[in-house]
């Protein structure tokens, strides 16, 4: 099984949500996080001061899939949350050794 | 002349009717001056300031989406300092200077001969010429609702300091300065035409003009805190008894009766929408009754100083019914975005009330204003309402695509994806 | 027939004893209507709806947790709209129509007969009913502090609308309009027993009816926001002048005073807590100084035209003190879960604020009353107060086992942890 | 002894120069009071107070960090609580006690005589004790901005107690009470020299004593909440309608014309900063926003009464732009850490306000006080400015420095990054 | 070691917290996510539209644990977090290379 | 390629951010967690009760590196979040299998 960690923009999580829902991923996690990349930040004003921000918003998307869905689930995200510009995101892609449905005991690619 | 403090003089037709007479060059006989009306007047003016700041800024602060919360708060608060200036230099004059039928003249521009010791009516007319101010920087803050999350800062600076001058000001002078629809007879105790048709049409104008922000009406755009549009809708309620009970401009049993209607109108209004909602969705939601009880504020607004109880429970629930309809499916139907409803419910809730005004200010209908019969006010009421869109409309197209040509009335769309508060302000809402 | 202009009968020993007289139908006689009076009313009424709306629905909603805030604030804002038609259906005249030592008669149902020139001592009476109303709104709003984070929606309606026309407004008629408690010599100024003691009993009764919160008290129950607690208590604090002072229904020396002893035993009141509080975990707390001001406050309500400076220092340091102590160890003790403490401080503060009334309203302790002596008066207000926790506790459990036959009370054990504002309303207080 | 309620005297050079004469113990005489002017001092209170809580609480609390939000609403509303006692035990009779012509005497400790029936003018005296008690509950709260974030709060009710009896109140009596400023003819209507540069002054000396948060100036510490700030901002503008137009103590067209030019200043100090804070880094941000209103309120304290519309727009405009450079560029420059500004916005408003009120108060330049010419009056404006710096200065030194010794002013380092609320008050202020 | 990522529901978090105490975790990380898997959201009302929403507030615990404690984590995760209902959430087991203790320098097991 | 995910104290991010990108490390993810390992909470007051809070706010970073800056952005962390005081954090080290750039579709150590 594999665990992948998307990081894309805001405005997409329902786009991949919805791709990923597609290639039949049943269950997601997503929470905000701060980032940068190539994208640069903005500028903020305090007092006639300006200061550098240089994190910028974006979602995190986590989900466990099954090997044989894993490249599926990687393509969907990255088209999904392609926009072709800086700060589309990243995806990683880690290895997962064990799942398991709390509410049944269930484990392995049986509890995704 | 007439004299002010004629009693029936305070309890007439037409709320400021006093004024045209009295801001006349007057010599000082502050012999005149009641104490209790310019308490309640001095009061009335901090009450209607504060509808705007903080009261309508929250309400719409929090409505719109995290990114664009101090760009509403800001546009509220500059509009306050803006149309300060504005209405000291020229507005007030255009709106109460002698002038004629449709605008003052410039006799008072700058408050010239406005000191403490010149009166209007009972009151400080530099009091009064205050208390006007505070109406002239709610209206054009309606209209940010319609335009909200998408214009520019200095477009909308532009946008709504001519607008005040030469849409409000003049509509003002129709109504309140002596102007023709005042002569007509049209009855707008506390601005039906001249504070929400007048805002909700230019707003209406504005958002067609503007066009939909980037996702609506596909994308959720939750408001972003519920919890400040209550205090914000809260505040707006407390606030329009200056607003209502203040345009009797005295301590008074007209007074007393502008604030009960306005009560009862805005409780009938809260809970006809929310009724409406919950036969409708299953559950009443906060936001409609925020919404209801503002529809019930504005529908009042120009019946105030003449219906009764029972008038205000029906202009207040017919209202709330009608904002309900107007603000989901008709704004759904014909797919404008008027952001957080400027048109939907203060120039919807506008005209059923000037409408409305027609019909229950009749004492036969339990009101207190004498009326050439209800069909003959319902047709002057009628007159100013079109008017007052027409010339509102039409001057705010003008004035918008002015605007656009000389800065552009719109952010870039990263600009809007970005969010007002950081590409305008480089400031944030939130840091926690 | 006493004319209320007459400079005593402004200082009565009740507040509103003059309406008793004055609101019988009487032909327009408007020069007896004073404007400065008049003036500081409306100011009044709009301080008091600005206590109910954002004040207390803020300082509740600050103190609930995330998922709960827009129930009470949506609670909050349809009780002031529900309260405002059933008042003028017929919560005005039963409170202080003519009647009988009970209830008042139903001769001003709908407000009838009550025009802008009817007057009520020196203010129009419509004024006086509106008056009125903002503590026909707040005192049921007290009240939901008790069930808050429980309680649905439609429940919370029908309690409140049948509470409000059942018990509070026979309560009031009682001690404010012509009653039994009138008559016999309770004072009770601006609403000890009617407002806080009937409201601490009702919640009082409502917790226990309804049971706990689960999880309560293991899990820990933090306020989601004290920050938007202290502002509501704030603004409790500033609009109960108008709550006090309004009472003098008068713009004279016992609205100046009522004022100053408002102030003085919140101060003392807000200290009292604190460094008790201080005193006993080391730390003085937020919550413990807003709450303290509240307690001060309500204590203050009975007895705020009759006692002086020194007697309000007792007053608010007594009421801090004891409402410390309810509202953490005897609560804790006991075991019921009054969520916010509408008991442990509207109770028990508005019990302590009624008996100190009977000692220092005496004119040896800086009191400004003519009482039968200390031990008299004392006796009258125990009667007074044992009177309204009687019939409110029985009124107010008939009323919600019939409500709870006919909907039920409370939410379910899955909704409840889903939160009542994404359960009732399908909204939430945020999304940033 | 000159009769208070003659006109001229209502419209005197110094706001509050009534009371010395009145406030001396006097036989009841009812009559004299003015019922619309007691129902502003009673509303202009209510306002003032709403100044300090939740307005000034939230100003200041949405410009500290999260971890610091509860303690500066706790200071805010501790102080509210505390002044009140001690102003009651002898703040007002420092200051409005008979006396000398630097303190009052202590024949009015406890407000010793001031019953319902004593009157200060036209208005109720315990009014008058009351709407004063708010000035002196707001000026020390005004100072907590310049030391935010770092102080014990222990410390700080000590300091601000003390300072309050024994530097603010003698001040007060200087210039209002009957003091040695008073007679020399310095113009301040409603507390230029007493409220906001003693308290910008006493604050640059706190920020100096208790020196740097840790981290600043390098670290950003950025608002929490500017949303929070925009509505603390804009309670502070409404409020402050209490503040200057209250101090015409009555309900007149001084009350009036102060309200107006408290308005007109207040928009061109907003745009005044807002329009060079946008030349000079290329946006305009909404702190700069509101805190340039803040600086056109202070400024135009002092001239309120005293000054016309055109005067108003001069020192508005000037005072957002002082009070910009001073609070950006000259406190970068010299580097110490007044956190929330309250010596760049209170004392150099305050400052440049009491200055310019000896121009703008001219009869030539649009002013409405007998002055001995603008060069001689500016004299007086700086003598007692001068004495106002070197008094607030010296004493708030002293004062400090004791309480160090005593109990320590500056919480740990470690507490410090903690955060005050959950080190001083075991709590948080946001649990979403 | 392992590194133990459990998405749990909120009202939990007490007793997973004592359940890890229990056999010896000394350390873990908690933050706020919004996730979907068998269990479906809400509907959220606005001017009189009803949106569906996915996500639920969930609980993402994440405990460092050595080769030999990882077992009896995920029971104890398993048996505090569940109510056999749905929306107990899941647990995911990753392989943990190495673990630093800042403060030391500690690595290994020694750091957890 | 390595996946790092540090807990640091709220205060260091900026030492943390400086020092990674020091060393050439070019985008990063973070996040606002709570944790606690030896350093224990505090206190809050509640109705004159006082509950033990657990947790503590914390820091989460997390950076995607190339196997041979791996060890370099350990180290570098470490020294920039250290202050020798309890409560310093700790650091993760896992495996990454796979790294995408969203934008270009570039994947392994050159989508870094
Ligand atoms: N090496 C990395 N490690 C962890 N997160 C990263 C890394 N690089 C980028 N990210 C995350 O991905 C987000 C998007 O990166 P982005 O600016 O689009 O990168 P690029 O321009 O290389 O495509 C960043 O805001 C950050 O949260
Ligand atoms: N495949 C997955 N990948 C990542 N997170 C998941 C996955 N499945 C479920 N989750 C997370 O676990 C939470 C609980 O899932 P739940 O609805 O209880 O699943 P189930 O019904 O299968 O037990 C979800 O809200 C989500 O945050
Ligand atoms: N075993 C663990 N698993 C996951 N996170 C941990 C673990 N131990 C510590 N942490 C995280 O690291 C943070 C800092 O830990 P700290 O108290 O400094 O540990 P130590 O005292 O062992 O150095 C904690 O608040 C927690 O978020």
């Amino acid at each position: 099984m594999k665990y992948i960690i998307s990081i894309i923009k805001p405005g997409k999580l329902d786009d991949v949500r919805e791709a990923l829902s597609g290639i039949g991923v049943t269950g997601m996690t997503v929470s905000e996080v701060k980032g940068f990349g190539r994208q640069k930040g903005h500028t903020e004003l305090y007092r006639g001061a300006e200061y550098a921000i240089d994190f910028i918003p974006k979602i995190k998307v986590e989900v466990a899939v099954d090997d044989n869905l894993a490249d599926e689930a990687v393509r969907a995200v990255a088209s999904a949350a392609g926009t072709g510009k800086i700060g589309d995101g990243k995806i990683f892609l880690l290895n997962l050794q064990e799942a398991i449905r709390i509410r049944t005991g269930e484990s392995g690619s049986e509890a995704l | 002349m007439i004299s002010s403090h004629l009693p029936f003089f305070k309890e007439a037709r037409t709320g400021f009717l006093a004024l045209f007479f009295l801001s006349l060059p007057s010599v000082s006989h502050a012999e005149g001056l009641d104490s209790g009306d310019t308490a309640w007047i001095i009061t009335a003016t901090a009450l209607v300031l504060f509808m705007t700041i903080p009261g309508l800024a929250l309400f719409y602060g929090g409505l719109v989406r995290t990114k664009n919360v101090l760009s509403v708060l800001m546009q509220c608060f500059a509009i306050t300092a803006l149309m300060t200036i504005l209405w000291v230099v020229a507005g007030y004059t255009i709106s109460f200077g002698e002038g004629n039928a449709f605008m003052g003249n410039f006799s008072k521009a700058f408050l010239a001969g406005v000191g403490p010791d010149s009166l209007s009516g009972t009151i400080p007319e530099i009091l009064f010429s205050m208390f006007q101010l505070t109406f002239a920087i709610i209206t054009p803050a309606l209209i940010i609702g319609a335009f909200a999350e998408r214009m520019k800062f200095s477009a909308m600076l532009l946008f709504t300091g001519s607008w005040m001058l030469l849409i409000y000001s003049p509509v003002c002078h129709w109504v309140w300065g002596g102007g023709w629809l005042m002569n007509m007879g049209a009855l707008d105790f506390a601005g039906g035409t001249v504070v929400h048709i007048n805002a909700g049409i230019a707003g209406l104008v504005a958002a067609l003009v503007l066009g939909k922000r980037k996702g609506y009406p596909n994308t959720m755009m939750m408001p972003h805190s519920l919890t400040l549009s209550v205090v914000g809708a809260s505040m707006l309620w407390v606030g329009w008894f200056g607003f209502n009970a203040g345009s009797a401009l005295a301590a008074n049993g007209t007074a007393g009766m502008a604030l009960a209607v306005t009560q009862i109108s805005t409780g009938a209004a809260t809970l006809a929408w929310m009724f409406a909602e919950w036969i409708r969705h299953g559950k009443p939601s906060v936001l409609g009754a925020i919404t209801g009880a503002v529809a019930g504020l504005v529908a009042i607004t120009p019946a105030s100083g003449f219906v009764g109880p029972m008038g205000a429970i029906a202009i207040g629930a017919i209202s709330g019914i009608v904002c309900f309809i107007s603000a989901t499916t008709v704004k759904r139907a014909l797919g404008y975005d008027d952001s957080l409803d400027a048109f939907g419910v203060h120039g919807v809730g506008g005209l059923v009330g000037a409408l409305l005004t027609g019909i229950f200010a009749a004492p036969a209908l339990g009101g207190y204003a004498e009326i050439p019969g209800i069909g003959g006010q319902l047709w002057i009421q009628f007159i100013g309402s079109a008017a007052t869109i027409a010339y509102s409309a039409v001057g705010s197209f003008i004035l918008l695509k002015i605007i656009d040509k000389a800065v552009g009335l719109r952010v870039s769309e990263e600009d809007e994806v970005t969010g007002l508060d950081i590409t305008q302000h480089d400031e944030k809402g939130y840091n926690y």
